[in-house]
């Protein structure tokens, strides 16, 4: 059991002392070949996850809409995605005139690097990170930010009218989106009392998303704003703005896009798992084990919502995330603080039922004034009507 | 409870004095403004707890007076401390019994006036003002400033309800913004606002640098720490080095700081000229900021940083005394003089508020310690009275106007002024009531016994003769001159009190308008009957006999004993002054349009009175032309050259100087310049303004330097902040270069 | 050379070369995305000096919000600055000047006459210096923090008063 | 530490005057932002290497940092406000046109 659990973790131990001891190599220079050996290792999981997850997306959203869905390629249609990934591969790469080739280059390469420094903080099993950060929590947001810059510039290199707008309901998205996610993660941060991620996973006796569900649900609902998916996804509305900002790209760089949105699903999953579903931990399973089941389960749930819920419309999203979700989270933020400041010393049982019994409270109050604000417009609405008439 | 008890649980209840009304404007603002009747009644009720409040408080500290009293000592009760990196601020009120006298005077004056706004705004009638609420939660801002300026327990917040306080006098005396009058030379409420709080603001950046050396002298701001024995010596023995003065006493230069922003709230000398034109607001304000409460801030100031004032005695080298004596006098004496020859009957009232305030400036200056706080008080009361007084008049001038001009048309259109005292006369049997109390409140004023006046001028006058005769600590100059200025001051002011009297309610009515004039409302003339019943008796407690002033905050100084000689002669100027101006005005009234006798007897000196020794128009000519006529150079000159490459390389020492008058422009465009200027240039100037002749000389001068420096510097101002900022960076670069150049002390 | 050397040159290097493409480059979209670079160097140089959370913070504040902002500044007024427009007014030459002066009084008063006048402390890092930081934020430098959240507010009401189509 | 205190310095001196670079010699508007933007990166680098060598122990230059961050956004929000306001009403963003205060 124990082997198992800390299988990766040996090897690498084997490794360093491999390098250190029995090539004699300065400690310098293991840290560098190691950090580039991580690198590469966090690369190819993005991209084998990217390949895992686009097999299981389109057999769960067949599944959803009754289809079998692929069932060619490989048993079960497994090959499916490796051919996608050839045709793309195969496929022609367009430069369109008047684009700034260099940003329009650059721009799916900044799309990809942010996906992936996700991974370096994500906590896949007890002991193993890339690096656990004193301020894990507040890097993931922070890094998520930088995905904005990338879309712009695609957007805007491309020289394409539908590719600037593209890009700005992506931008308004994306930063109206971070407000809530950022203060669910505070609320997170607020209970555990430290921001790395590490500390966060072992502080989960009982997962934060029972203790929380609040913070959990708009944290789930931020998320994905946040990759984009459907319902979420405006950006690449094709019946509006053909395909949002990267239209004019195909290929690979094209490739580089869906790796980069498929690399985030996995890294957005992994961090609900850290933060909310008490990461690795679990019985009988390895840890990693444990992390890679419950992400997938998010996963899952992404998928589903994305079966089950028509697109938004932009002005409703807009509003859902600046009317709805940041005033929740703010007092959501708010509760749990007070809560978490008032029973400092209890015990933990005593904390767990008060946060929660506090975010069932909050649940209700905010369904009756959501209702009570959706009849208030409605009538509003109907007074109109009766008015024009 | 015992007394101690009650004492402490309404001391510790001090804060709340100026909460209330600032309660009421926030709820008149945020709330209650469109309902007339809800804003007055809360407005009323906020003052009006104030007033019982500061009452106890006072009633109580007089009970025991040694509690209050240095060494257990003021009692300050911190509210809250703020944390600044190193150090931390500790806001918090006191009460003393100076503040516990304060509080007497404070409130309840605020109190009358509030109720009399009421009528004189016109509730109920027609002519209601159509900013009636914004109007009494302005004042209401006002009280709460006051009231915590007397209550605050540092330099701090006393600063910043100061500058509530001169924020409200601002939005008060614009608060008929939109009037506008059919000579252009007569200034609108507009720019009387601006003028007299740009001019304050020179007084308060003065005060301000005196707060900062302050703090960075004491490390604090509290009084109890600043006028601590120990830190006193500290100031009075270290001195700082001046360019031109020399090495100086830091009490001393603190002290005259603090004075600075005093002169500027209380309108002494230099920074005088804003009051006179503060008289564009609604009446009540006048009597309120202009009058009772506000430029006696300034006098609050000195009288509670005596001990800074005093830190350096005057025989000792202490500038700061005779400066303060000396304004004070001669603003006593120069005001009273201007108030001679006025006729707007707000104005002339205007003029002796300046040089009543004159007379406890100079007090404080000599030390007169205890009769300057005195003075302060009864003025508040008798010139508060003669205020709301006059506002009454005016009130029924105007209505008289209003009925004649609905009698038969075609007066509409007609200028008519209702405060000039031309256009008044014989009022005394139209209003009564207003005219008795006036005539008690000019009584109070000119100083005959028994009314509260004449003690309170009689002790300052007494006081400083007796510094005169055997002074110690304030040599026997200083004394001996405001003694001499204020006795003249003290005629003069008898004399146009009886001469605004007479011209107001004796003889016949000169116009129509006051043929038809008939008493204002009771909820103006009630406040008038109490305030001249204070006005009557308040002096009694101030006798040299029983001195209650002495007895509340003077134990610290020894009493003034009672001067049969000045007495005598104080009451002998004030009787003379009042017969000779019943002699001019009262014996044979004047008739419609005859003209001031006055005027003929003193012919070319009258007329410089008239204009208040140009000292306004001395200001427009050394500051404003020149620079509207430099500003047309530059805007002329500039409109070839903008294009020029020029402008980039021009010397850079040259292009600073220009940013400065690029600033000018904007103020000009603005049209602000007058006032800035007039500001500014009160501080520059300390001519001898009588006479015109070297007026003319220094205009011409300066005109030609200015023309000169123009010359020089047309090329360089472009509007173009990165042409000033690459000049700035430039100087900076040099500065830092001869950093390294010279040798670091 | 120590990494940490290696490493701070490389940053430098970085955050150098943003400022120098924003200052020169004429195409403002390009300058922008310099700036995001020199903000990153910063960030990297923040990390170096053990502020995680610093750096943390320019990462989410600089790159994440301002830079957001300044492009989208240069998308709204795009029309006026087409690439070819000269980015450069006539006082560039001048202004390189002051700029060389500043920099060379600068370097010489660091390199020869403020060398080594700082007592460089021996003391190691605080254990927690995040909670350190929160604290002071709310205990010794409230003030200055209030300050700064009141002038937060006040920017943001009056950008959007400003910015309100009329 | 390998690295001396002087080298941060010297770094954001150099920044600081690229950034001045920047405000004095760009016409638009927006780019001038961008060099008050570096001058403040640079002012931040100062504060949190003197923090790090002098007093770690003190928060004063990490606090102090963060104060220049909200200023910093402020200070873009409303700038940006501004030249989008400009924009509208002159239709430039160049500050050589923008000389009202021109006498």
């Amino acid at each position: 059991m124990n082997i198992l659990d800390d299988l990766f973790i040996t090897i690498g131990q084997w490794w360093t002392a491999l390098l250190s001891n029995t090539l004699g190599l300065p400690d310098g220079i293991v840290l560098v070949i190691n950090g580039l050996i991580g690198g590469l290792i966090f690369a190819l999981l993005g991209v084998v996850m990217v390949l895992v997850l686009t097999y299981m997306e389109r057999k769960v959203f067949s599944r959803l809409q009754d289809r079998i869905g692929p069932n060619r390629w490989g048993p079960f249609g497994v090959l499916q995605a490796v051919t996608d990934a050839i045709k793309m591969l195969i496929k022609e790469d367009i430069v369109p005139d008047e684009a700034d080739r260099l940003l329009f280059n650059l721009a799916p390469v900044l799309m990809v690097i942010p996906a992936v420094m996700l991974y370096t903080v994500l906590p896949f099993g007890r002991g193993m990170q890339g690096s656990d950060l004193g301020v894990g929590a507040l890097y993931v947001v922070a890094i998520g930010s930088l995905t904005s810059i990338a879309v712009m510039t695609a957007g805007w290199s491309s020289n394409n009218k539908y590719g600037l707008l593209g890009a700005f309901r992506v931008i308004a998205q994306l930063v109206s989106y971070e407000i809530p996610m950022v203060l669910a993660v505070a609320s997170v941060v607020l209970v555990t009392g430290s921001m790395s991620l590490v500390d966060i996973v072992e502080s989960q006796p009982i997962p934060n998303a029972i203790l929380m569900p609040v913070a959990f649900l708009v944290y789930m609902a931020a998320g994905m704003a946040e990759l984009g998916r459907s319902p979420f996804d405006l950006l690449e509305a094709d019946s509006e703005i053909v395909a949002g900002y990267f239209i004019e790209y195909s290929g690979m760089k094209f490739a580089l896009f869906f790796l980069a949105e498929y690399i985030n699903m996995f890294a957005v999953a992994g961090l609900v798992t850290t933060l909310f579903l008490s990461g690795w931990k679990g019985p009988v399973l390895p840890t990693w084990l444990w992390f890679f089941i419950k992400t997938f389960a998010v996963v899952f749930v992404f998928i589903w919502a994305r079966g089950s819920w028509p697109r938004f419309r932009i002005d409703h999203m807009l509003n859902f995330a600046w009317k709805f979700l940041v005033p929740l989270a703010l007092v959501n933020l708010m509760v749990v603080g007070l809560v978490d400041k008032l029973l400092t010393d209890a015990e933990m049982w005593v904390r767990a039922v008060a946060l929660l019994g506090s975010n069932l409270v909050l649940v209700v109050v905010t369904l009756i004034v959501v209702a009570w604000a959706g009849r208030r417009s409605r009538s509003a609405a109907l007074r109109t009507i009766a008015g024009a008439r | 409870m015992t007394g101690v008890e009650m004492r402490e649980f309404f001391f510790n209840l001090t804060w709340l004095i100026p909460l209330f009304p600032l309660l009421a404007f926030a709820l008149i603002v945020l709330w209650a403004n469109p309902n007339r009747k809800l804003s007055t009644w809360l407005a009323w009720i906020g003052i009006g707890l104030s007033w019982l409040l500061g009452w106890t408080i006072l009633f109580l500290s007089w009970g025991d007076i040694h509690h209050l009293t240095p060494p257990e000592g003021n009692h300050p009760v911190p509210l809250w401390t703020l944390p600044t990196g190193s150090s931390a601020l500790k806001i918090g009120f006191q009460v003393d019994t100076l503040t516990a006298l304060m509080l007497f005077m404070v409130p309840f004056v605020c109190l009358m006036i509030f109720i009399y706004s009421k009528g004189y705004m016109g509730y109920g009638t027609a002519q209601v003002d159509s900013r009636y609420s914004r109007f009494f939660a302005y004042i209401s801002l006002f009280a709460c400033g006051m009231l915590g300026l007397v209550v605050s327990d540092n330099l701090l917040t006393l600063f910043i309800f100061w500058e509530i306080m001169g924020l409200c006098s601002y939005l008060l005396i614009g608060f008929w913004y939109e009037k506008s009058y059919p000579d252009p030379k007569r200034i609108t409420p507009k720019e009387a606002g601006l003028k007299a709080f740009l001019t304050t603001r020179v007084g308060d950046v003065i005060m301000l640098l005196g707060l900062l050396l302050i703090y960075s002298q004491v490390g604090s701001l509290s009084f109890m720490d600043v006028f601590s024995h120990e830190t006193l010596d500290m100031l009075a023995h270290k001195t700082v080095m001046l360019p031109i003065f020399g090495s100086v006493p830091v009490a001393t230069l603190a002290a005259l700081l603090l004075f600075g922003g005093a002169m500027g709230k209380s309108a002494q000398f230099p920074l005088h000229v804003w009051l006179p034109d503060a008289m564009e607001g609604p009446t009540p304000v006048s009597a309120l900021i202009h009058a009772a409460t506000m430029v006696s801030a300034g006098v609050y100031l000195v009288a509670r940083s005596f001990p800074l004032f005093a830190a350096v005695p005057l025989v000792h080298g202490g500038t700061q005394l005779a400066v303060v004596a000396f304004i004070g006098a001669f603003t006593a004496l120069f005001a009273s003089t201007i108030a001679l020859a006025q006729n707007d009957i707000k104005r002339v009232l205007a003029f002796s508020t300046i040089s009543q305030l004159g007379y406890m400036i100079a007090a404080l200056g000599i030390g007169a310690y205890i009769a300057a706080v005195f003075h302060l008080i009864t003025h508040a009361f008798f010139k508060a009275l003669l205020f709301l007084g006059s506002g009454s008049v005016i009130h029924g001038v105007e209505h008289g106007h209003h009925e004649v001009a609905h009698g038969h048309h075609g007066h509409e259109e007609e200028a008519f002024d209702a405060n000039d005292m031309m256009n008044m006369g014989g009022l005394l049997s139209k209003m009564p009531r207003t005219a008795w109390t006036f005539i008690i409140g000019g009584g109070a004023l000119a100083g005959i016994v028994p009314l509260a006046g004449f003690w309170s001028k009689d002790e300052i006058l007494a006081h400083a003769w007796h510094e005169f005769q055997h002074g110690h600590d304030f040599g026997t100059f200083w004394p001996l001159f405001v003694w001499l200025l204020l006795t003249i001051a003290a005629a003069l002011t008898a004399f146009y009190t009886s001469r605004q009297i007479c011209l107001t309610f004796l003889g016949r009515p000169r116009t129509e308008a006051a043929k038809h004039a008939h008493e204002s409302p009771p909820s103006m003339t009630w406040p008038l009957m109490l305030l001249a019943f204070f006005a009557l008796i308040l002096g009694l407690f101030g006798t040299p006999w029983a001195n209650q002033y002495h007895h509340l905050i003077g134990e610290a100084f020894e009493a003034t004993p009672f001067d049969p000689f000045v007495a005598g002669l104080s009451t002998a100027l004030a009787v003379g002054g009042m017969f000779l101006g019943w002699l001019v005005y009262g014996r044979q009234p004047l008739a419609a349009g005859e003209v001031d006798p006055l005027k003929r007897w003193l012919g070319p000196v009258h007329k410089v009175l008239e204009n208040k020794y140009y000292v306004d128009e001395l200001y427009q000519l050394i500051i404003i032309r020149p620079i509207i006529w430099l500003t047309q150079i530059f805007a002329k000159f500039d409109y070839d050259w903008v294009i020029n490459r020029i402008v980039n390389f021009a010397g850079e020492a040259t292009v600073f100087v220009s940013e400065r008058w690029g600033e000018f422009d904007l103020v000009i465009v603005d049209g602000l310049v007058n006032l800035v200027g007039r500001a500014g240039a009160a501080i520059a100037t300390g001519l001898d303004v009588f006479d015109l002749g070297i007026v003319d000389g220094i205009v011409n001068r300066v005109g030609d330097g200015i023309k000169a420096g123009g010359r020089f510097l047309r090329p360089l101002q472009t509007g173009r902040v990165q042409n000033y900022l690459i000049v700035a960076v430039t100087t900076l670069i040099v500065i830092l270069g001869l950093y390294l150049v010279l040798p670091i002390t | 050379m120590s990494i940490e050397q290696f490493v701070f040159i490389a940053l430098s290097a970085i955050t150098l070369l943003g400022g120098w493409i924003v200052i020169t480059n004429r195409n403002l979209y390009r300058a922008a995305l310099g700036l995001v670079l020199s903000f990153f160097g910063v960030a990297g140089l923040y990390a170096l000096l053990d502020a995680g959370f610093l750096a943390v913070v320019q990462v989410l504040i600089y790159v994440g919000a301002i830079s957001i902002l300044i492009i989208f500044a240069i998308m709204l007024t795009r029309r006026v600055m087409d690439r070819t427009a000269v980015q450069h007014n006539a006082q560039w030459g001048i202004s390189a000047l002051v700029a060389l002066a500043l920099f060379g009084v600068i370097g010489y008063t660091l390199l020869f006459r403020a060398a080594d006048q700082w007592a460089v402390s021996s003391t190691g890092l605080p254990e927690k210096p995040i909670e350190m930081l929160g604290e002071a934020l709310v205990t010794t430098y409230a003030l200055p923090f209030e300050v700064a959240s009141v002038l937060l507010l006040v920017a943001l009401v009056g950008a959007i008063v400003i910015a309100r189509e009329k | 530490m390998d690295v001396s205190l002087t080298w941060y310095l010297l770094v954001a001196a150099a920044l600081f005057c690229m950034g001045l670079y920047g405000v004095l010699a760009r016409r638009n508007a927006v780019a001038i932002l961008m060099g008050v933007e570096l001058m403040l990166n640079a002012v931040n680098i100062n504060l949190v290497a003197f923090w790090r060598y002098v007093r770690p122990d003190a928060m004063a230059g990490q606090v102090f940092a963060i104060i220049v961050y909200t200023v910093a956004a402020a200070e873009a929000a409303v700038g940006l406000a501004l030249f989008i306001a400009i924009y509208r009403s002159r239709d430039t963003v160049v500050v050589e046109d923008i000389d009202l205060m021109k006498g």
